[in-house]
């Protein structure tokens, strides 16, 4: 199966629906009692200063399989009836949407472990990267040590 | 040939997206020494850095991963997404 | 302020829409970076048997008060923009959405852990009580130890 | 007076949402032996049950809180929200 194939990972450049998101994945199965939907957006302030403007950039064929690869760990980690990952490129506004993670399963408990996890891990291992424009120019976004640490606790269990 | 592409602020620093060099190289690390001896610049970020990171044909590598002809090697920062 | 003007937390028979609420929700703080929403719905099996009909009630004026009580809660324990919780009465078939809790914060971290323990507390806290129809009947759900012991991840920090 | 509400199940058992009785009990604990008096079912769902829970203005009570005339008090069994 190619990337371009999977629905349930997705990198676009086009804006995502929540509903529509939420209501095809909990569709997918019949057995479903608990959606948790992570949704992260464009901050206008970052590092003290404004954003004005916020640009994606991934590695096409790479950042799918990370990405897959992520949602694999959490379905062999947690029992889940389905989850999705979308993740927008390009250029951004502070408000945009910039990620979707969707965990569908039977109850509550496995769904916000298993979408915190995906987004973690995300954050430290899906090539993606951030360069911000503010009223001093662009700059390349730093990885925050926070995200490093915050997948240590997922080691512990 | 091995086809290497930088990501990023190292594209932004190389000046360029992506090479073909000749797969002369039995490892990443040979293939990162050569790079370096073409200056201070590559080899500030590309050797000396503890930053970067590297993938093989979409895995993540290291300096002893095996490299061969028609392989993509990736260099990028540490990832900032989400 | 009454119940019934607080927006933030809303007892109700009709559906809700995730986009609507979610964009509702970030637009009343600019520094949102992350949003945690989940959604409860109807499963068809519980306890093993078909649920046909399920049907939620509550307790008017004190229900509001508690779940306003457990969001404030949150927002003590936590640095959040906002959060949003409503609930559904009446009657719901399989597959319809139940609750929904949202939260709005600058970073994941705490958007997901609020979101967490606000459905955690609604379960056990809020005067909601659940019939289900199966085809052998009706019957009042029993409340499930397991959601007793939920709260206790969140007494221990 | 005092005014009674029993929701869910107990609505069900005992066949009404709501009653009002003189406020002639201190607290809880006096309302609910009062009410155990009116038989079997009572006894067994209001005195005898250790899950059934009680609010006194939609504060969660217990049996020693006060009850005064003009309060609201309400039975219900255990919560199954969400």
């Amino acid at each position: 199966m190619s990337d371009s194939q999977n629905p349930f990972v997705r990198v676009q450049q086009d804006d995502f629906d929540l509903t529509t998101e939420v209501n095809w994945l909990r569709n997918e199965h019949a057995d479903v009692g608990a959606v948790v939907a992570f949704v992260g957006t464009v901050r206008d302030i970052n590092e003290g200063d404004d954003i004005q403007q916020l640009e994606l950039e991934h590695y096409p064929g790479m950042t799918e399989k990370a990405l897959e690869a992520i949602r694999q760990q959490a379905h062999q980690r947690w029992s889940l009836e389905s989850s999705l990952i979308i993740h927008r490129i390009g250029k951004m506004q502070p408000k945009d949407q910039i990620v979707l993670v969707a965990v569908a399963s039977r109850h509550r408990e496995n769904a916000f472990e298993a979408s915190h996890f995906i987004m973690d891990y995300l954050k430290t291992n899906a090539p993606f990267w951030k360069k911000e424009w503010t009223p001093e120019g662009e700059r390349w976004v730093d990885a925050r040590l926070s995200d490093e640490q915050a997948i240590q606790r997922w080691l512990k269990d | 040939m091995v086809n290497i592409l930088y990501f990023a602020s190292l594209r932004e620093t190389f000046g360029q997206a992506q090479e073909q060099v000749p797969a002369q190289f039995r490892t990443v690390g040979e293939l990162v020494q050569s790079l370096a001896e073409r200056g201070e610049q590559w080899r500030t970020h590309l050797l000396e850095s503890n930053a970067i990171q590297v993938a093989v044909n979409h895995d993540i590598a290291h300096r002893e991963t095996p490299i061969k002809a028609g392989d993509e090697v990736a260099f990028f920062p540490p990832v900032t997404g989400g």
